[in-house]
């Protein structure tokens, strides 16, 4: 397949760019393969290109019930970053955080990552606490991050407002330089091209149905699909707000819900936000996007919903705040409003690892932030699935630690003031 | 000052008797009331409006609808009242209004931008996907502050937006949406129902389509004048609201309609009179009928975009609504009968018009013979396959189709002014958004609605009803159906010229892949772009449209999703059904921030909650701290003082004399009935039956996870009332959560609870003399040692009024909380403050509170606490009953984890340097130099300069701190890492003599 | 935003309601009784259908009461809502149409 | 110390007067007694009334006697009120005519505190943060409900077709007043 590079473009330039061939097959689905992977999210696509790339395995399906990077991959705020408290979740965002400065590269297919930064702001005593606690724990954990003054996070913002009478004033903020935004569905595209090179058999409209067990060990043995059965020796299932669904089709249970959650963007205009902005206090966050739009995020609906659809006052709840933190910003319009799924587990981070199915692996519950973990995510569920064990920076991820009580609750690190 | 050169002399809905002014690019034009800022410059000859996203190429009007994506200005009505991208067609003339061009530089028409349009080829859909990655440094400093800078169409507001916005909730039994034919008929039908009517329209005036419809008629009047009538007979009628400048933008679950009301742009400056700028209307409908109409779509063909050429139907609403001459010689170009219509209109106010039809001759001949009564020229066979000129059309070149479909010999048709129809698509936008399931109809090449999902009705063109006669039928049966009328009704009308030939992409002579033809006009995406994504592999609509942006432009694709999904069907060779139609997202138009936001700015943003005391505090010079949404007086400066200096002060006032205290943001319950204590003993960690009247205890309540959650002093009034205390912030939680499993899993006892937060003011008095200022104001109460000892309540009154008084502390030191009911509660605190001066009485704040626990070791729930901590964990094991059977997060606190060894424990943290204050949140590690990522044993969780200890001191949550007494450890500081050691988290009176204190 | 009909103060909007997760799962009578696995299932294990759901809902911003609600989650229309502590009625989305 | 009894003032959360915007008046109401009670409905339908007011009436309605009101919030919830200088007297005649049998009663007269809307606009000016239908029909007179204004809880009550009475909790009586007031405004 052709490289992507200037040289590359030009000379297609040249003949009105006829040469470029598909970036992925479309192939129909074989017998069996070494590793079916359900979900062609970036999640998903990118555990493939892992597998392959890294591990060897390269007779794997990728099977998505739709258009692949047509859920949350192509739904989100685009916001990376891995400034987390616990050693943990830093661990793994880290290692995401790392790919993503690579990746690019790696796959041959720009996604744009940008590292403009990503400013949490502080606006009362509280957050100022917590906020400091992470600062502190990232610097000991080897991510960057930094606070900053009201008058350092205006200099790096320009058009937040630091009154100090506003109803919650801006206290100081954190910011982490390397955290920024990338092109969402490049992320999804990129990982399908550069799989597919490898061999790797991306299947879409392919719904998986059922799955098919070994009455002796209770294996799984392959899956029911719309297109018919398909073999495998390991299933990881990548399914995102739609987990649960599937994993029902096993005979598991998981301790996940799926919840409407909700963002928007603006009419484009010029350059005026250079960073990403994040407000815990308020509910919101924001950037802008390459194409000019402000891309303003809100938190989930309150209720369960496959819906893809929430309401308006979710949407309004957060205008308000960045029209607070950023007054200038309420002549501006909202361009489109939607949805997606995103699962949540009860502490909020996600499970990635072995199931009580043998041979059935599960990648899910990234509820919120599943965006910028795509690459390290990928990177460590391929390590899972080609040697049946988890990598160490996945291991406490596991789904046991429900019953242990051994939660990673970065959520829950944050509580709210007294 | 121009004088409108291609104003008509004639007609239109303009007042002529009401010139205006307005600006554009810095010239001045004049129009008339009426007018839009579009037809004001068309009328004096200026079609240069815009430049595109990406290639900077020359624009004009395409359409006088909302759904232009060319002409977008910046609109200026003085300081702060600056916004982009408005869409000249459907923006108002206002005297006075500023308007300016976007997204050139130096000027509109000569930008240097364009440049990207030379570069066009290396520019196509995609190409920064394939490039831009060496060196990888340049990504942040090079390549996307080049690509950012040129994307944006026009500049974001500079200040804050001095405007007002108001939100409405409306109920309503109907709620129609578009007042064109088919909307007016619903209405009129419904209205006699009785039932309430709302009737939106996003134009100015209600008519839709019939505003600019100058021939037909309806059962024997002008259509003009049907809508007069209709309206007036509207308006006669009580439960009939009708809603002009309103355009209903999102349809959410439950008929929930948000529609955005526009009410003083189009009034000049001075006229406003504080009315608010807009209007959110959130509408829960009963039923909900749209009448959206369609629009129109452009032909796909070379040089498609020159300023001058418009959908043909624009032209005649410009002729016939506005009096305005888009030109002198035009050609319509058209695949259907729609724009023969156009052509009589136009011919009739005395315009030069051909006609090129890409149809066959056989195929239009019903619309030739109509054009040939008018002495109208028509090319039929004909495709489009060029256009001239540079900022305005000059000629459009056309070639005959042959039979074997290629095409035949070009010829120029010169021209200044281009119409084009390529068919209609109805608006479903809304329908989609209720989640209504559309299918394709073949015969009308549309998307038409097929199954609903919530009460709702499509009637006329929406629905795929073009004709006129047939739209007010199908209107008047929505709306009477939807309020429960049997009735229906037939109307006279002209029938209108209607159906078309689907026509994705002209056909053309020359090389397709070089051509640019656009199919997205604002975002600059052209035909061999989809085809380029097709090339590529990108096959599902939603992919093309992600990859080459077509339709998510402004304007959403309204004018070019359905060239596009057919264009990308017929290179797929599929249905277009099976190669998807894009969802269609809220909102309908673009909406103002300001109007989402409503009054929920400033003071109004959130609640500031303020206690009884609070003006005092203000007036005694108290800075606050906003804690949820209370503000709390946070420490009170003497002249001069910061905040260190003041809350030394006022913590060596509490361990030496008095302070005085606004504890009334703590959340209070009042728990009562015969099975309370049960209640409590079920929700709290520690025991409450054996807690007698007239005693307080402290109490510790888990989450069923087995963290805790809340703290508080709980006072027995009587054997079935408690009345508990909740942190500031977990009030609302807490009851909540009481309540919950008081309804769903013990519905069976008898508790009542109800909150009395506000009810009850607190004044807490601490400190050595507490006693003997308050007893004086104390009646019914003996306040000795003996008869009130510490965590003891009494009930009586103070200064006259009833309080619940209670010894309690949180400092340490001989304390009381005095509740009494909020309305008195200034009156009773200023009393005792001025009986206190002579004892040297000092206010204190939050801070000197957090102080004076901490120095007792005292946790805070949420500073101590995070939602990760067990009782354990700060120490507060012993608190946990070991006789009851159950309660809220007992069987957590077994879990495998909880129980393990190298959990965190409360320590207290003593810097080697009794000057160095640790910062909150800082980390703590054995060993500094240890290699990345060094481990970290925990953190600090509350530090402060203890005047009491006469240096700082800290608490921290440290793995197996209790085991680690002594032990010197690094913390983290800005700097570097400081060392401390762990100690006792009791630095003040461990042995609590002081709270116990004698009566004096 | 979604119209929710309290079985005491009849259809209100949901800005008036808090959402409370999947119904009947009663808390255990005795959760000593329960291993670590059992307790954590009911803890945090729920069913998350893409369909019919029993779930509950609070009218906290009404008369305080909560109740159950069997509501399509891929629809989100609600088929119907019952007293808390009420058996969860036998009926589908369908019922409703 | 019992001469000082009733001697301390009382202190409104918000000015005392009105404030008239587009016709809309925005007045405070002087201080009430305001009594929470709290019974099972079944031995509220068995008493049938208290201190002379009925039980019985619909949730989401009030029943007026004199100047007491009982407004029926809930199924077990009533909130009782009358004079502010009878709080003593109507808590102990509620008690009286519930002895033995279990309820709750606890004085709330200092928590809640209310505002008179009126004029034609009054029904707008409240739905402009009120997401309720206050149309006469579904909101008629005497209809009193907890609901919510912006983002205040606040008790809704209709004394007349162009009269609202709204209570909100004490911290919320400066928000709920400003907010009342740009809401007149945005008629």
């Amino acid at each position: 397949m052709r490289r992507f590079n200037l040289a590359s473009l030009l000379s297609e330039a040249t003949r009105g760019h006829t040469g470029w061939g598909r970036q992925w097959r479309s192939p129909e689905p074989k017998a069996s393969y070494d590793v079916i992977i359900v979900g062609g999210g970036g999640h998903g696509l990118g555990t493939a290109h892992y597998l392959a790339k890294v591990h060897g395995i390269t007779n794997v399906a990728v099977l998505e019930k739709g258009w692949i990077g047509g859920g949350n991959t192509g739904r989100n705020t685009t916001i990376i970053r891995s400034n987390y408290l616990y050693d943990e979740s830093a661990h793994l965002y880290e290692h995401s955080v790392k790919l993503w400065e690579g990746l690019s590269q790696d796959l041959n297919y720009n996604v744009m990552y940008s590292q403009r930064g990503v400013m949490m702001l502080a606006h009362n005593v509280h957050d100022v606490q917590v906020f400091k606690r992470h600062v502190y724990a990232n610097r000991l954990n080897g991510v960057d991050n930094e606070w900053l003054t009201p008058e350092e996070a205006q200099a790096y913002c320009p058009p937040l407002n630091i009154d100090r009478s506003a109803r919650y004033p801006v206290l100081g903020a954190a910011l982490q330089r390397r955290g920024g935004t990338a092109r969402h569905d490049a992320v999804a595209w990129g990982y399908a091209r550069a799989a597919d090179q490898r061999g790797v058999d991306i299947i879409q409209n392919c719904e998986v149905t059922g799955f098919r067990r070994d009455p002796a060990t209770g294996a799984v043995t392959g899956v029911e699909t719309t297109k018919g059965f398909i073999g495998a020796k390991r299933v990881g299932v990548v399914a995102a707000g739609h987990t649960s669904v599937i994993m029902e089709r096993a005979g598991v249970r998981m301790p996940l819900q799926s919840f409407p959650l909700q963002a928007l963007v603006s009419e484009p205009v010029k350059p005026v936000f250079p960073c990403v902005v994040m407000s815990n206090a308020v509910h919101a966050y924001i950037s802008q996007s390459d194409k000019g739009e402000l891309v303003i995020g809100a938190g989930t609906d309150q209720y369960v919903s496959y819906s893809q659809q929430g309401g308006l006052q979710i949407s309004t709840h957060t205008l308000d705040a960045i029209c607070e933190i950023f007054p200038r910003f309420s002549r501006m319009r909202m361009l489109r409003n939607w949805g997606g799924i995103v699962d949540v587990t009860p502490d909020r981070s996600p499970i990635i690892g072995k199931t009580p199915v043998p041979g059935l692996y599960v990648n899910c519950g990234w509820g919120t932030g599943g965006f910028k973990a795509t690459p390290g995510s990928a990177h460590v569920f391929a390590h899972t699935l080609a040697t049946g064990e988890p990598h160490p920076i996945n291991a406490p991820f596991t789904l046991d630690r429900f019953r242990t009580g051994r939660l990673i609750d970065e959520a829950a690190a944050a509580a709210v003031a007294h | 000052m121009s004088r409108q050169p291609f104003r008509l002399e004639r007609g239109g809905r303009i007042d002529r008797s009401r010139p205006l002014t307005i600006r554009f690019d810095g010239e001045t034009f004049t129009g008339y009331a009426g007018d839009t800022v579009a037809s004001t410059l068309l009328a004096n000859g200026v079609h240069l409006m815009g430049r595109s996203f990406k290639y900077h190429r020359p624009r004009g009007l395409l359409s006088v609808g909302t759904d232009e994506p060319n002409a977008l200005l910046s609109a200026d009505r003085g300081a702060g009242r600056v916004d982009p991208n408005n869409r000249a067609s459907v923006l108002e003339a206002v005297d006075g209004l500023v308007t300016g061009s976007q997204n050139r530089w130096p000027s509109l028409a000569f930008d240097v931008g364009a440049v990207n349009d030379v570069l066009s080829p290396v520019f196509v859909a995609g190409f920064y996907y394939k490039t831009f990655m060496w060196p990888r440094s340049f990504w942040d400093k090079v390549y996307e502050p080049i690509i950012r800078a040129a994307a944006g169409l026009g500049v974001a507001p500079a200040g804050p937006d001095p405007d007002r916005y108001a939100h409405r909730h409306a109920h309503c039994d109907l709620l129609v949406v578009g007042a064109g034919p088919a909307g007016l008929a619903a209405a009129l039908a419904a209205a006699r129902s009785g039932k309430r009517v709302m009737l939106a329209d996003e134009q100015a005036e209600p008519g839709g389509a019939l505003l600019h419809d100058v021939t037909s008629t309806i059962d024997g009047v002008p259509a003009q004048d049907w809508v007069a009538q209709t309206i007036a007979a509207l308006d006669a009628h009580e439960n009939v609201v009708v809603l002009p400048r309103t355009t209903a933008f999102g349809y959410y679950n439950h008929n929930h309609v948000a529609l955005v009301e526009r009410i003083t742009d189009h009034l000049p400056a001075g006229d406003t009179h504080g009315a608010p700028r807009e209007r959110l209307w959130q509408v829960r409908a009963g039923e909900v009928v749209l009448a959206t109409g369609s629009h129109e779509r452009p032909l796909v063909f070379a040089d498609n975009d020159r300023p001058g050429i418009m959908l043909a139907e624009s032209l005649r609403i410009l002729v016939n609504r506005y009096a305005v001459a888009p030109g002198r010689e035009i050609v319509l170009a058209t695949t259907g009968s729609s724009a023969y219509t156009v052509a009589a209109d136009l011919k009739a106010a005395g315009l030069a018009v051909t006609i090129v039809d890409a149809r066959l001759a056989v195929d239009c001949v019903a619309d030739t013979a109509f054009a040939a009564e008018r002495g109208i020229t028509v090319l039929p066979g004909h495709t489009v396959v060029g256009s001239k000129g540079r900022l305005r059309v000059s000629g459009l070149i056309v070639a005959p189709l042959r039979a074997d479909g290629s095409v035949g010999p070009r010829r120029t048709l010169a021209c200044d002014c281009v119409g084009m129809s390529g068919g209609w698509t109805p608006a479903v936008h809304l329908f989609s958004q209720s989640r209504g399931k559309l299918a394709y109809d073949a015969g009308q090449d549309a998307f038409l609605p097929a199954s609903h999902a919530q009460a709702e009705r499509s009637a006329g063109a929406c629905a795929g009803t073009y004709d006129l006669a047939a739209c007010l039928a199908a209107g008047f049966a929505a709306g009477a159906q939807a309020a429960s009328l049997d009735e229906t009704r037939a109307f006279e009308a002209s029938p209108a010229r209607t159906g078309f030939q689907p026509m994705r992409v002209m056909p053309t002579d020359v090389d397709p892949g070089r051509v640019r033809a656009f199919v997205d006009f604002q975002n600059d995406v052209t035909a061999k772009d989809l085809k380029l994504a097709v090339r590529e592999g990108f096959h599902s609509i939603e992919h093309v449209k992600r990859y080459t942006t077509t339709g998510m432009a402004t304007d959403q694709g309204k004018t070019s999703n359905m060239n596009a999904l057919g264009y990308v069907a017929g290179l797929l060779d599929k249905e277009l059904p099976q190669v998807g139609t894009t969802t269609f997202r809220p909102p309908y138009t673009p909406v103002s921030f300001g109007a989402l936001v409503g009054p929920s700015k400033g003071a109004l943003f959130d609640p500031v909650r303020k206690t009884p005391i609070d003006s005092w505090a203000e007036a005694n010079g108290a800075a606050f701290e906003p804690v949820s949404l209370w503000r709390r007086a946070w420490y009170f400066p003497e002249d001069g003082e910061d905040m260190h200096a003041a809350v030394a002060r006022e913590c060596a006032a509490v361990r030496e004399g008095l302070g005085i205290f606004d504890a009334s943001t703590l959340g209070k319950i009042e728990v009562v009935g015969p099975d309370a204590a049960e209640f409590m003993n079920r929700m709290y960690v520690n025991g409450w039956s054996k807690l007698a009247p007239g005693k307080c205890r402290y109490g510790l309540m888990l989450k069923e996870d087995g963290f805790i959650l809340d703290d508080g002093v709980v006072a027995r009034l009587a054997e079935d009332r408690f009345h508990v205390t909740t942190t500031t912030g977990g009030a609302a939680r807490v009851l909540a959560l009481m309540e919950d499993y008081l309804q769903t899993e013990w519905p069976d006892l008898d508790v009542f609870l109800t909150s009395v937060t506000e009810q009850w003011a607190v004044i807490a008095l601490q400190g050595p003399k507490a006693r003997e200022v308050l007893a004086p104001f104390v009646s019914d109460i003996d306040l000795s040692n003996e008869a009130m000892p510490h965590m003891s309540v009494r009930e009586g009154y103070v200064c006259g009024v009833p309080t619940r008084l209670m010894r309690v502390s949180f400092t340490g030191e001989l304390g009381y909380e005095v509740n009494v009911p909020a309305d008195h509660a200034l009156s009773v605190w200023e009393t005792l403050y001025d009986a206190g001066r002579a004892h040297g009485i000092t206010p204190y704040g939050t801070e000197t509170m957090h102080v004076l626990r901490a120095e007792k070791g005292f946790i805070i729930v949420g500073q101590e606490t995070d939602g990760t901590v067990t009782p354990d964990d700060v120490g507060l094991g012993g608190m946990v009953s070991k006789v009851k059977r159950d309660f809220v997060g007992m069987r957590s606190l077994a879990r495998p984890d909880l129980v393990a060894s190298g959990r965190k424990q409360l320590v207290g943290l003593e810097t080697l340097d009794p000057n160095e204050r640790l910062d909150e949140g800082a980390q703590i590690v054995v060993d500094p130099s240890a290699p990345v990522p060094v481990p970290m044993l925990g953190h600090v969780t509350s530090s402060y300069w203890s005047p009491a200890c006469g240096r700082t001191i800290a608490l921290a949550l440290v793995a197996d701190g209790r085991a680690r007494m002594g032990e010197t450890v690094h913390v983290t500081t800005p700097g570097g890492f400081a060392r401390a050691t762990i100690r006792n988290p009791v630095f003040v009176d461990a042995e609590g003599v002081r709270v116990h204190a004698r009566d004096s | 935003m979604l119209l929710i009909t309290c079985p005491h103060c009849g259809p209100r909007p949901e800005l008036e309601f808090r959402y409370g997760g999947e119904a009947h799962v009663a808390r255990p009578a005795d959760p000593s009784a329960l291993d670590d696995r059992e307790w954590s299932e009911f803890l945090f294990v729920r069913n998350n259908p893409k369909g019919v759901f029993a779930e509950r809902w609070n009218h906290a911003h009404g008369c305080q009461r909560w109740f159950n609600a069997l509501r399509d989650t891929h629809t989100d229309a609600f088929v119907t809502t019952y007293p808390a502590g009420t058996a969860r009625p036998d009926m589908a989305a369908e019922d409703v149409r | 110390m019992l001469e000082i009894r009733n001697q301390a003032t009382r202190t409104a959360p918000f000015p005392l007067a009105t404030e008239t915007v587009k016709g809309t008046a925005i007045a405070p109401l002087p201080p009430r007694a305001r009594l929470s009670l709290r019974l099972r409905p079944a031995e509220a339908a068995r008493i049938g009334s208290v201190a002379g007011l009925p039980l019985d009436r619909p949730i989401g309605t009030f029943a007026a006697h004199d100047e007491r009101r009982a407004l029926r919030l809930g199924p077990d919830e009533w909130l009782v009120s009358g004079p502010a200088d009878e709080t003593d007297e109507l808590g102990a005649r509620i008690a009286g005519d519930l002895a033995g049998i279990v309820h709750a009663l606890v004085d709330v007269s200092h928590r809640n505190c209310g505002l008179a809307v009126s004029g034609a606009q009054a029904e707008a000016a409240l739905n402009a943060g009120c997401p309720l239908d206050l149309s006469l029909a579904a909101f008629p007179v005497g209809a009193a409900t907890r609901t919510l204004l912006g983002k205040a809880e606040i008790l809704l009550v209709r004394v007349d077709a162009a009269c609202f009475e709204v209570e909100c909790w004490r911290s919320f009586a400066e928000y709920v007043r400003t907010f009342l007031v740009e809401a007149a405004r945005g008629t």
